[in-house]
């Protein structure tokens, strides 16, 4: 018995079960990993841990109460859930929305846009281990926040579009300030791609590093910036264009791969940066000329009712296509609202992309998929 | 010309499958009424004929309408040579909180499984997979069924109108 | 070892009222003491205190504000949170057995920490070598400490500093003999008279081989310490913190005051050999030994010397909180494929430029 | 051909200088915020809860929805606060009064530890009696201590004979309570 060698080398798979409240986790799910060594051999994604019943209590309310209940889905950026309730809701009882306010939405969906993209930046910072762009990143996002307590109250859920139109009418200073945040961030833009883009740590944590292939993200349905970076040219904007998108002259970043491999985190990471740019440009477009008149279609009463029938509705949201299915028996609450969220296709792709990594990067690759758990789980 | 072409393709492959070709709501979009144990074999020659390529499951929705459950698929072709299309079916369930069974269409929209998983949890549609599925090129072999959303102890299905705690 | 008539240690014992002439190793157990608490412990409070000021400067924010003027007590009350936390219940002993060899292996540098010209205790030829090896011995300890917490951050963290640690010690080995090519022997008395107070006499300005050195040396000294700018082995984000994440309480401060201490005296042993030890301008070395005024001169030394380390470890830390972490595997290339051919071009160049200049 | 060895080396040491290069710029990027060159570079944080926080209530924007006020006097108990709440975190009780035209509200709580802020409770107040404050530091030691309450208290029976010998003298002499 030779000494020095040990009989048998004792090398299967050890599993780690990475629970649901883990730094390497942007949202609450819970990754049970087999590992070989510091490489991922397989995983199963579980989630689940923020499933409120938010169709459920849709269906208990009345219709202003599921608006409200729309902003929780995707926390972070709750316009757009509004904005695919009202516009289903709009498009069931054929309730035209005034110009002005389509513009009004269209402002707002862009700033949640660009704060939703800053915060996935912050988690991509997070995960890469640098900590100084993250307090830029949250400074930046706060004066996007402010705007949204000057509009309409509140920073996160807004509750502030109603069937028809939106709540309120523009403040004064609002269009100014947005000018001026849109400057700022222009300016900012600038650090971060000294401390991004142009950042050699960086490029060698995410260049090359786990592509997704076209036919992956063709098989598990994923859209939007996680899509665009794989080169596949799906923007609801362009291909179904809601609420004066049509009027509006704006183009849609794709991945170019130009860090080597297509699809891979790096070009999930530029997309955000340019998308980030393009909002500004359609906000400069719209802000030139706010459209005068009514905010809010008179027909929406106090006791407005929204006749039978069921309609669906899509719009880009900041993580993807997000689809809401509104059926309504005539009563006063809905009877069924199905919301249709980007961030399912990501959690079923997760195990096919992990598979073969190592676990340092594990956290990257989450981070750069953008998962907004609270839209998954409803 | 289309309007009727994917019905003919369907009647062609399937006998009497199409029960009504309706307008979904009040949009132009174009929802096809199929019976509900057809809709595997439907969806495949709507996914393989090369014509239809309807191969992008946007969106899969239940409604529990007056105590029939319908089951909706939102299609759509990524290569563009179909508008957007709407399979549409219903089942009637024996009793309000007892299960359905369905045909599963894992196979053919891959994109379709966690659909499926929210529809069996929420209103428990069983989605049985048919013997003949095995042979199906399935590129990724993605998880047929990733973890539950609910606790596990709850009973009954908790999106249907009569379900009470 | 040490001679008794120049040392500080018998000067201050016999001010304090010690009886004269005491053994030999009692004089060594004083200075490593007060060394220890007068200048490691205070440097390790000021400095966990610049950092998070400069890290809040750097970040736009405040940073520690609250306790005492300007947040100066910030450390203090570190300190204090830490140690009254209640330790884990089933401690192994296998985890304290390591934590002490690790712990020891790193203090035993230092009896070898050059604070100045006579508070040096080990002066010999090997003296630039010794905190090498316990830098090795300090890895040792740290996987031991991992892998023996049977939970997997502490046994991947643990696999990954001693990986690290296996990467950085040829480069940092190489640069090393850098400097003792140019000044001739590897004794800290003779590497610091060879350099003097003005930049231009320092090593790393000497010519651009001892640069390449200078970067070498700190380079590998993070990746063999797990400095944070290249702290794959103890990363945040996958693994907590890797071997330091089942500590708390007592054991987490002894933990990250090891790292500070890591930290420092490489910091220390970089400025003694490339950026002019505590050298200061001539003419006040020569007027203060005439003048009989040792204990000045120590003093000033001693001060000058720590001004330069803090400065150094200031630059460290602000590349650190600006720049990203990289993986185990990327550091480790990095090393073997850029640090280690580096410092062999180094080495030969100074070498050549040596005797070039000799002849 | 295969690449030329100097090339490769060339192609290896570029790269090795311009890695540094990028860290270097990063580092440049972070300086002019260590010495605050230019308002652009100031700290952003705010003290709180400092006296010289800047961020007092009163210089929130007009329509943040912070906690609710109801001026009990003009409301009417109409309930349609508690109809329109999301998270039917309102509960009234109302009681016709010492004038039976005027509800007595009895109990009008709002439980702040469900509330979601959404303003619906607000836009269905007729009367405008509950309005949202610039209030935002709600927080409480206890869960119970969460609910704020309005109401002007149950009616005693002493307050009832009160009311019924006040009615009385109304009447006698002719003159409306």
């Amino acid at each position: 018995m030779n000494l020095t060698q040990p009989e048998s080398l004792k090398t299967d798979l050890t599993t780690w079960i990475i629970g649901p409240y883990h730094g390497s986790l942007p949202a609450p799910m819970r990754l049970s990993l087999s590992l070989d060594g510091e490489m991922i051999s397989d995983c199963h994604v579980e989630t689940g841990f923020l499933h409120r019943g938010l169709e459920k209590s849709c269906e208990l309310h009345s219709w202003k109460a599921a608006v409200a209940y729309s902003d929780h889905l995707d926390p972070e950026c709750a316009i757009f859930g509004e904005l695919v309730l009202c516009l289903a809701v709009e498009q069931l009882s054929e309730l035209e929305v005034p110009e002005r306010a389509q513009s009004i939405r269209v402002i707002l969906s862009e700033l949640a846009r660009i704060s939703g993209h800053l915060s996935f930046m912050v988690r991509m910072a997070k995960a890469v281990g640098s900590e100084t762009i993250i307090h830029y990143l949250l400074r930046d996002r706060e004066r996007i926040l402010d705007l949204f307590e000057l509009l309409t109250g509140a920073r996160f859920s807004l509750n502030f579009l109603r069937f028809g139109g939106v709540s309120a009418d523009v403040t004064d200073g609002f269009i100014e300030r947005v000018l001026e945040v849109c400057e700022l961030i222009r300016i900012r833009m600038k650090e971060y791609n000294d401390l991004f883009t142009f950042n050699f740590g960086f490029l060698k944590r995410t260049a090359q590093v786990v592509p997704i292939s076209k036919r992956l993200v063709l098989a598990s349905g994923m859209t939007g910036p996680n899509a665009r970076a794989s080169g596949i040219e799906l923007d609801v904007r362009k291909k179904f264009p809601y609420s004066g998108y049509s009027k509006l002259d704006f183009s849609v970043p794709v991945g170019r791969g130009d860090s080597g491999i297509l699809g891979d985190v790096h070009d999930r990471f530029l997309i955000r940066l340019r998308e980030i740019t393009e909002s500004m440009e359609i906000l400069k477009q719209l802000l030139d000329v706010v459209p005068s008149g009514e905010y809010l279609n008179r027909k929406f009463k106090r006791d407005f009712v929204v006749p039978a029938g069921e309609a669906y509705a899509r719009v880009e949201s900041s993580r993807g296509l997000l689809g809401c299915h509104v059926v309504s028996d005539g009563g006063p609450t809905p009877s069924r609202v199905q919301f249709r969220t980007p961030t399912v296709a990501n959690l079923m792709a997760i195990p096919q992309v992990v598979r073969g990594i190592r676990i340092e990067d594990l956290p990257v690759v989450l981070a750069s998929l953008d998962l907004g758990i609270a839209e998954a789980d409803r | 010309m289309d309007k009727n072409l994917i019905v003919t393709k369907i009647n062609k492959a399937v006998q009497g499958a199409v029960l009504e070709v309706r307008r979904f709501g009040r949009s132009d979009t174009r929802s096809i009424w199929v019976e509900a144990q057809s809709i595997q074999k439907v969806a495949k020659i709507l996914r393989t004929d090369p014509e239809l390529s309807l191969d992008w499951l946007e969106n899969l929705s239940v409604v529990e309408l007056s105590d029939a459950l319908v089951i909706s698929y939102f299609l759509q072709s990524t290569q563009g040579t179909q508008p957007e299309v709407i399979l549409r079916a219903s089942v009637v369930p024996d009793s309000p909180t007892s299960p359905v069974k369905l045909p599963t269409i894992q196979t053919i929209w891959p994109m379709g499984i966690p659909m499926e998983r929210e529809a069996r949890e929420m209103f428990g549609i069983q989605f049985e997979t048919s013997p003949q599925d095995d042979d199906a090129d399935v590129e990724f072999d993605f998880e047929s069924s990733p973890s539950l959303c609910l606790p596990s102890g709850l009973s009954g299905f908790p999106l249907r109108k009569k379900f009470n705690k | 070892m040490m001679t008794s008539e120049n040392s500080w240690i018998v000067a201050w014992s016999n001010a304090l009222g010690f009886p004269e002439g005491l053994p030999q190793w009692l004089y060594a157990v004083g200075a490593l003491i007060s060394v220890f608490v007068f200048v490691v412990v205070p440097s390790g409070g000021l400095m966990s205190y610049l950092e998070r000021k400069l890290a809040a400067d750097l970040q736009a924010r405040v940073g520690p504000n609250r306790t005492g003027p300007a947040g100066l007590l910030q450390p203090i009350a570190d300190l204090f949170k830490l140690l009254q936390k209640e330790s884990r219940v089933d401690w192994s002993w296998k985890e304290n057995l390591w934590l002490s060899v690790h712990t020891m292996a790193l203090y035993s540098t230092l009896a070898v920490l050059p604070l100045g010209s006579m508070a040096v205790l080990v002066n010999t030829e090997m003296s630039v070598f010794l905190p090498f090896w316990s830098a090795l011995v300090l890895a040792l300890g740290t996987m031991l400490l991992g892998l023996s917490q049977n939970s997997v951050p502490g046994w991947f963290g643990g696999i990954r500093v001693a990986a690290q640690t296996l990467a950085g010690s040829f480069p940092a080995l190489i640069s090393l003999l850098c400097t003792g090519v140019r000044s001739g022997s590897f004794r800290w008395s003779a590497l610091a008279e060879s350099q003097g107070f003005s930049p231009w006499e320092w090593t790393v300005f000497a010519n651009p081989f001892q640069m390449v050195a200078f970067s070498v040396f700190v380079m590998s000294g993070l990746v063999l310490l797990a400095i944070p700018p290249l702290d794959g082995g103890l990363s945040m984000s996958d693994i907590h913190g890797g071997v330091s994440s089942h500590l708390y309480g007592r054991r987490l401060s002894l933990f990250q005051f090891g790292r500070f201490y890591g930290f420092f005296f490489w910091s220390v042993i970089t400025v003694v050999l490339f950026l002019g030890a505590w050298d200061l301008p001539a003419q006040v070395t020569v007027s203060l030994k005439a003048g009989g005024a040792n204990q000045v001169l120590a003093l000033l030394e001693l001060i000058w010397l720590l001004l330069k380390t803090f400065g150094l470890m200031l630059l460290i830390v602000w590349v650190a909180k600006v720049n990203s972490r990289s993986r185990v595997d990327q550091i480790t290339d990095f090393t073997w494929k850029v640090l280690s051919p580096f410092s062999l071009f180094a080495l030969v160049g100074a070498s050549l430029w040596a005797g070039w200049r000799a002849i | 051909m295969k690449e030329s060895v100097f090339s490769a080396l060339a192609l290896y040491v570029q790269s090795v200088f311009r890695g540094a290069w990028s860290i270097a710029g990063s580092c440049k990027t972070a300086l002019p915020y260590l010495i605050r060159w230019g308002d652009l570079k100031k700290e952003v944080t705010e003290g709180y809860p400092d006296p010289i926080s800047s961020k007092t209530a009163d210089d929130l924007p007009t329509r943040s929805r912070g906690l609710l006020f109801n001026d009990i006097d003009r409301c009417t108990g109409c309930r349609d606060c508690e109809v329109a709440c999301p998270s039917r975190c309102i509960r009234v009780e109302s009681e016709p009064g010492s004038d039976p035209a005027k509800i007595w509200v009895s109990t009008f709580d709002i439980d702040f530890s469900r509330c979601i802020f959404c303003g619906l409770c607000v836009e269905a107040c007729h009367p405008g009696s509950l309005v949202h404050t610039k209030q935002y530091e709600g927080a409480a030691y206890a869960v119970p201590d969460l609910v704020a309450s309005f109401g002007r208290g149950q009616i005693t029976d002493e307050h009832r004979n009160k009311w019924a010998m006040m009615r009385k003298l109304g009447e006698s002499d002719g003159v409306a309570p």
